[in-house]
């Protein structure tokens, strides 16, 4: 159960290795990252991640310590960068391990579903010919309510 | 009459033209706030003209718009977040 | 969409970037490790990993095709070893990459489902007085269903 | 009369002894295969006694318990699979 906010990349094999280093009880761990997506073919120069700094530990270890309440982990991690990202660059990571495979996706899930949404981040998309912030997707509401059943 | 560190995110921060600043206000709510800084002046108007699209925080904690100042060190604004 | 047999251990890291290595148009990543489990709180020395190599590569291909048609994915993998594994060792793993977060959980949920029934593996609990081969589970069967509707 | 390759895995290896043999029969079906050789052997009876847990491939096709064996070459018995 850890949280991490940072400029620097970071290595997905190295972070599960740490993750995961010597416990015998994990069957599953499940892994997301996100990636910078160029949707323009080209015209992208590059993703300005912001963030809230006072507030984005606090409210990342508030969803991570709400999915261990929710399901048998046995370890979990958010890392999430920001500062001014490339085209094909790695934004964010969270994984998750936990004896049961079902436990380890659903997990995953949640996690990313409410970073969407809770997480103080916004991203800003710099192209060629100006600059344009992402707006925020009613679907990721719709994502993060199926949680609430 | 309270004292607020105000600080803005975003395009939030973009249209209002600062990150921080300090607010002396007799508002009571988060909506008494946003009306206080839209009469002031332009940007505020601009930046606060659809509050269903502006979240806001305060000490760190998302709040609605009728949240009570009382006790608040700092207020946030911001736009739907976007991470992951 | 690639799918590997082999004894060796994997890198999940290294996988990962050579599957997505200068690809701008992946928006999220999504893996699974499946790791050898000691339910037994020491007593499991091996876990032997049996399979029929004759169908084995066809299989995983099918199942890696089936996820590649049915969601929008830049790249997909299957990697799943065979031989004795100690406790803590990883067993598998399936990695998917998609322009959106959605297709890469459900595709590397799908495979796993698919995996767990259909690819001809059989699992061996080699314990310090004596060996019992892992049953299949009603629960798999189930978990696969879900994708008939 | 046809010769088949038959292999067997996991604990139907185990109880029949054996990886892989070549079988000579008047078998038309897989039904039909399983009933000659358990009725040869007690081990291969104690193999096929629950044929709701064993699967059937011909050729490394998953098949039901009434497929035919015309042309088959390879026909292999097991467990459900565990892999994952």
């Amino acid at each position: 159960m850890a949280v991490r906010v940072q400029a620097e990349d970071f290595d997905l094999g190295d972070e599960v290795s740490k993750l995961t280093d010597g416990n015998t009880d994990i069957g599953a761990i499940v892994t997301f990252v996100g990636v910078v997506r160029d949707t323009t073919n080209g015209a992208l120069l590059s993703m300005e991640l912001e963030h809230y700094p006072a507030m984005t530990k606090q409210a990342l270890e508030t969803i991570d310590q709400a999915a261990a309440k929710r399901w048998s982990l046995n370890a979990s991690m958010i890392i999430h960068r920001y500062g001014d990202l490339a085209p094909g660059a790695q934004i964010m990571m969270v994984a998750t391990a936990s004896p049961h495979r079902k436990d380890a996706f659903e997990a995953a899930e949640f996690l990313m579903d409410y970073l969407k949404t809770d997480a103080p981040f916004w991203k800003k998309e710099n192209f060629k010919d100006g600059a344009k912030w992402v707006g925020s997707k009613a679907a990721d509401e719709d994502a993060k309510d199926r949680w609430k059943a | 009459m309270i004292k607020l560190d105000v600080v803005y995110f975003a395009w939030v921060r973009e249209r209002i033209g600062l990150a921080k600043e300090q607010v002396e206000t007799e508002a009571k709510t988060i909506n008494d706030l946003v009306a206080e800084l839209s009469a002031r002046e332009e940007r505020y108007q601009l930046a606060f003209q659809d509050m269903s699209v502006v979240k806001v925080a305060i000490d760190q904690t998302l709040v609605s718009l009728d949240a009570p100042l009382d006790g608040a060190k700092e207020v946030a604004f911001f736009p739907p977040m976007t991470g992951g």
